[in-house]
């Protein structure tokens, strides 16, 4: 891929020799866009065509990848495909208010969960239900925050997987405080239990004074912190251009710590560049930048129609660089894997929808007083007498009184 | 007389998103200075659609798909509405909108007495507000007291197509910078609009249906629950006044102490936490205004003082119609 | 009775400030966990030299001089509180909260309730408040009305250097994030601190001087002109009741209560505009509890609801004694 | 100057060579201050010593720069100077409630604010003074912000020079946003009258999420405006590490627009490089990043007591640098001035000084109606009902009522 330096400014310092070298829109977006000319820019170790191609600096951390592991890679984002799917149609029918799809992002998501340790601590964005997957939450367990039963259902200690976060940016900052406290507690180092923290967002997020602040303090404090961006080309409506005129991971630059390009759709590629970053952080050099490039290959959401702003042909173009089909063709490819691997999966997906649907169906609404409970740790006067007040009025319709 | 009913020669069936929209584009129309920025609100038209067709027509200069970040939006507009530009930003749900908290607090509310007047930063924020569509979290939330505590900005609700299509273009004529909270579960109720009526005044409040029982006060959402309380009132014989408050910075309260002079009894309605409300400055000002006349202490139906629930159990937090009558039954009763 | 009169062996005169200081100091070396964040708190000490020493005797992990950014101060401050840590914020002045409002609405108060109690956010945000110090624009205001709306945080105020030394301690203990007001002009008003007194409660307002004739309540910088109105009241025969309300959010009202059953008059002072604000709520408690024991209405003394003007008319902005006491006058004369 | 690429992170796209790259503390110090190395880093005109140096790039840029407009430029700084202490003096008597100065920033801001055409808008923070006195605000009309007898005394559109902003960032994107509103208008491109926007802010400030967003913002929307950052050195007690990893000019680099370093104290520098970006901007080539390398020679204000933080050789080292000393040494040394003409900047400071001690000895308070005046350009009913109230209440103690 050709140097962004050739459509955009220079690197700063040579003062009058920027004049003139103002990208047209055209420029603009090709220079976002470009991502399979492959080189230096764009980590990739399997081709959207199955094929591995070699890779001096990243093969080593991902040299203990055989074939099962490369199935379970595959398994991981089979079933996490379909848990999503199925998300998908229980809104669809009435089930979910909402569903956020990850579809098009297995890759992406698995590829980085995969990478953490089970010490390290994770701040998801609202998207990352494979990520979820890698730290143990299962796929019912974030039904409830679409169904509208809690905001929020896994216990965030023990899977180490804090609660999604709405208000875009804001878990950058909390996830980076997090990471300086695993540095002040001496959690970064050689020691085989070094810690790392990786937090998600997306391409949108980049423009949020939030997200600008946690790379300042996590520079300034050397925190464990992987910055993990998902561009997946879309802020709901606006495409990447609406948010930069230079690629996302370039961001780093202005900070002083390392951005980096991979393949989002490349599981094997975002597992090696995860795992580099963690280790840098986890050892102590971190902050780290990570773009996963990548696509939302269905709506933001399901209350979003995405034909108003974006033409089929992008979405055609993406589905031949899907994550999962390149590495079953792999898999096939090398001998890795038999037909009765692909069908045990499939199977195994079909019984987690179905597992997934039949809990669904079956979640119970919370009782009235879930509004008053959990509001403060050490409990609030007047919050009790409000709770008490309503439960006597429901009391009152039980009567007949109303 | 209630531009609601009159159906002329220029007058459609419109939503109140539709409305909103009609508003924007007759504002646009007539100035050229009006511009609308925000998250998705061109190509898209806004995820409630209250922008569709705008950019389209009026162009990416006049119609800015900004890039995510609410103190950008509101912070460039700033300087836009210096410029002599009249922006109307949108934030995309009122969970959103602390992001830009400080730019509204410290520019766009002070910018005027600041420079003695030398400068007017005339911009008007949309903001989609309050619960009842299902949403998860920070979908719908009523912060609108925390606004109407800053001196310096006006803020608005409208609770009907005919006052959206109306209060919109006033806001934007307002030089004075305006936040328009939009009742989001309103959005697809319809009513008759004459575009060329004469618009009721923006910063005044409205009798709606007049009564002798009690008074309700409210403002957006829960205006239509009122009037449904005070419909469903009539079967025990009460008569409920109701008045849609539309101005809630500069509160307009006039028609309110008229209202509990003659009734004694008021209760206000609002879908936000209570505790240091407008409903809590409206219970203060009607305590002073009208300390003879209450009958009965100033009632608040409102929601409870908990962060906004999962939406499963949102109907119960909610003001409803049984609450409501609940609190004229206790007024009535005290 | 009384800590500010008693003087024991482990009494020593302190401003508020220093109050403040020691209160921080005996926290940090009771729970290693507790780190004091914000700029200029290390070498420097603060501005207010709040935190003098402690970086000092503490060592820089402990005592941040963090990048200049306020979001960034509480929302780093957020992910120590999940790490297990108890950060201690500093807000440079109040009128610099704003950027942080973000943070602190979406994620301070809501956190606990969104993990359905799995996670807690033990951090205090000290923010130095109010006029009355001649500074510039954005360094006197009075914001907390905007924190005590928001369901999820607490919110408290000092007024004497003994509450001072004691609650931010109780503050740093308390499970739940506490938004913690100092009055900045204060600070150097001394009194003898007894540092092996037992506490009063944090969450308690208080009656610090007892009356029948009319009820003053009010909190942080407030209190002291409230004494002082009481004192100068005794002159006409008035027997002025004050009440340190402490506590912002919740509120403890039973006191207050109590005394205007006594006295059938209630003055709230604060500095804050008072629209829509902490003093609004508790009129509309007052008139609600209270109803058949006030004599008049409840009326508020407050800054006025306009931006903080410039410093040389803010001594005409501010409540003072005489404000007060005409307040008091009117009610009197209902 | 080295390569900063030396001590910190190198570029992204490197992947694991990033490791061990991370500087020590004292590399990241020594490169954040590193400063009269010269070289390309840093544009330098006129040295310390007073020596004007050929730069091939920006020379152009002061080439009508002859003995009279070099001795203006002297006599600017030497009466901002006078002005900025004479406040400072004012304050320490007791006649204003703090004093913001100026002094060591003079070419940083005369250079600036020498380089904007009439047509062009500037927000400042607030220590601008040598912008405003560019801008044709008097020194006078700024004491009043400091004696607290009005917020702001100028009108920002006679003097296209806004108003001070106090809280740190806001002004970046208020500035962006009227710079949007010049392109807008199409008054960017060749004609004479294309109109840029400066914007100045200081080192900490470059930590706020505001002043990110107005990089994002004027980056999307090519928007003309100039970021003038005077890296004075120090947020009051926090020196430039506390924000930031990499020299600040840098920061720009992730944008995709040009940053820069210029010598602050050198006036024709700053004029230079000013000039050079303003242009960029008019003529539609904008954003452009300028950081000013200075040194803040005083306190932050005069609440301030910077011996608690900062080393006394720190100052000494920096006096050598002073900006008004190298341009009186190149004016002497090159034949450019007599010594009648500094006597008579002399003269002409001292009276300016006088003027202004008298402006401020004679300006009245507001009246307390002020409280409540130009709160809303459209009136508030409540309002004015509250300050008829106050009126009134007033009136009883004229009476003796009281
Ligand atoms: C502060 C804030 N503003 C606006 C929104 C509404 N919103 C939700 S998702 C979204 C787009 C996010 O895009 P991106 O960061 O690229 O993440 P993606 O959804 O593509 O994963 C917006 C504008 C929000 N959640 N938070
Ligand atoms: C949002 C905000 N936070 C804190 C402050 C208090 N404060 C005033 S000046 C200052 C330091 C600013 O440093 P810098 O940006 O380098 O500008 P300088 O004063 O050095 O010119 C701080 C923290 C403020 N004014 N605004
Ligand atoms: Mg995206
Ligand atoms: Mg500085």
């Amino acid at each position: 891929m050709s140097s962004p330096e050739q459509w955009t400014h220079p690197e700063p310092g040579g003062g009058p020799a920027a004049t003139a070298a103002k990208p047209t829109p055209e420029q603009v977006i090709a220079g976002l866009r470009a991502t399979n000319e492959g080189g230096a820019e764009l980590v990739e170790l399997l081709t959207p065509e199955g094929e591995r191609v070699a890779n001096p600096e990243f093969d080593q951390y991902v040299d203990d990848i055989g074939a099962e592991q490369l199935r379970g890679l595959y398994r991981d984002m089979v079933l996490v495909r379909r848990a999503d799917r199925e998300g998908n149609a229980l809104q669809r029918q009435g089930q979910l208010g909402i569903w956020v799809p990850l579809l098009g992002q297995e890759a992406a998501q698995i590829g980085a969960g995969r990478a953490l340790k089970p010490q390290d601590m994770v701040f998801p964005s609202y998207r990352e239900h494979g990520v979820a997957w890698c730290r143990g939450v299962k796929p019912e367990q974030i039904l409830a925050t679409f169904r509208g039963t809690q905001h929020s259902d896994w216990d965030p200690v023990e899977h180490r997987f804090h609660p999604y976060t709405i208000v875009i940016g804001n878990q950058v900052l909390n996830a980076t405080g997090y990471a300086m406290g695993q540095k002040f507690e001496g959690k970064v180092g050689n020691e085989p239990d070094a810690e790392a923290t990786m937090v998600f967002f997306g391409d949108g997020a980049t423009s949020q004074g939030d997200v600008h602040e946690g790379f300042v303090w996590a520079a300034v404090y050397d925190a464990p912190v992987v910055f993990y961006c998902q561009n997946n080309q879309w802020a709901i409506s606006e495409p990447t251009e609406r948010q930069s005129r230079l690629p996302l991971y370039q961001r780093a630059r202005g900070y002083g710590f390392p951005g980096i390009r991979v393949d989002g759709n490349d599981v094997l590629a975002c597992l090696a560049v995860s795992r580099w970053a963690l280790e840098q952080c986890r050892s102590g050099n971190g902050p780290v930048l990570i773009e996963a490039f990548t696509y939302r290959m269905d709506a933001h959401t399901t209350s979003d129609d995405p034909t108003r702003y974006r033409l089929s042909d992008e979405l055609e173009a993406w589905k031949l660089k899907d994550p999962i089909e390149r590495v079953r063709v792999h898999l096939v490819r090398s001998g890795m894997a038999e037909q009765e691997f692909f069908d045990e999966v499939q199977l195994e997906a079909d019984q987690l929808a179905s597992e997934l649907r039949a809990y669904c169906f079956n979640m119970p609404d919370p009782p009235a007083e879930r509004i008053f409970s959990q509001v403060y740790a050490g409990g609030n006067p007047l919050l009790e007498r409000q709770r008490d007040e309503y439960v006597q009025y429901l009391a009152g319709f039980e009567g007949g009184a109303h | 007389m209630d531009q609601r009913t009159a159906v002329t020669a220029a007058s459609t069936k419109l939503t109140m998103g539709k409305a909103i929209n009609s508003g924007l584009r007759a504002a646009m129309e007539r100035d050229p200075k009006v511009i609308v920025m925000g998250e998705d609100v061109g190509k898209m038209g806004g995820v409630y659609r209250i922008t569709d067709g705008l950019q389209k027509d009026f162009g990416e200069h006049r119609v800015l798909d900004t890039p995510l970040a609410e103190s950008g939006i509101v912070g460039t507009a700033v300087g836009l509405a210096v410029r002599g530009f009249r922006p109307v930003c949108e934030i995309q749900f009122e969970g959103f909108i602390f992001p830009a908290f400080d730019q509204i607090n410290s520019q766009v509310a002070k910018l005027h007495y600041r420079t003695q007047g030398m400068l007017k930063v005339p911009l008007v924020i949309r903001v989609p507000f309050g619960g009842g569509v299902g949403a998860v979290e920070h979908h719908s939330e009523s912060p609108e007291s925390l606004f109407a505590h800053l001196p310096g900005i006006k803020v608005v609700s409208c609770s009907n197509p005919v006052d959206a299509y109306w209060m919109i273009q006033q806001a934007i004529e307002c030089d004075d910078p305006v936040l328009f909270f939009e009742p989001k579960r309103r959005y697809h109720e319809k009513a008759e609009v004459d575009t060329e009526a004469t618009p009721y005044p923006l910063f005044r409040s409205r009798v709606v249906r007049e009564g002798s029982t009690a008074t309700l006060a409210a403002y957006g959402p829960m205006v239509k629950t009122c009037l449904d309380a005070a419909n469903a009132a009539t079967e025990d014989g009460h008569e409920l006044e109701v008045i849609d408050l539309r101005t809630l910075s500069p509160l307009d309260l006039d028609p309110v102490f008229e209202s509990v002079r003659r009734t004694g009894h008021l209760v206000v309605v609002s879908e936000a936490p209570g505790e240091v409300s407008i409903a809590s400055e409206i219970a203060d000002r009607v305590q002073r205004e009208c300390f003879y006349s209450l009958e009965a202490p100033v009632l608040k139906v409102t929601g409870f003082d908990t962060p906004y629930p999962p939406s499963k159990v949102e109907e119960e937090y909610l003001p409803d119609l049984d609450r409501v009558l609940d609190a004229v039954d206790r007024s009535l009763a005290w």
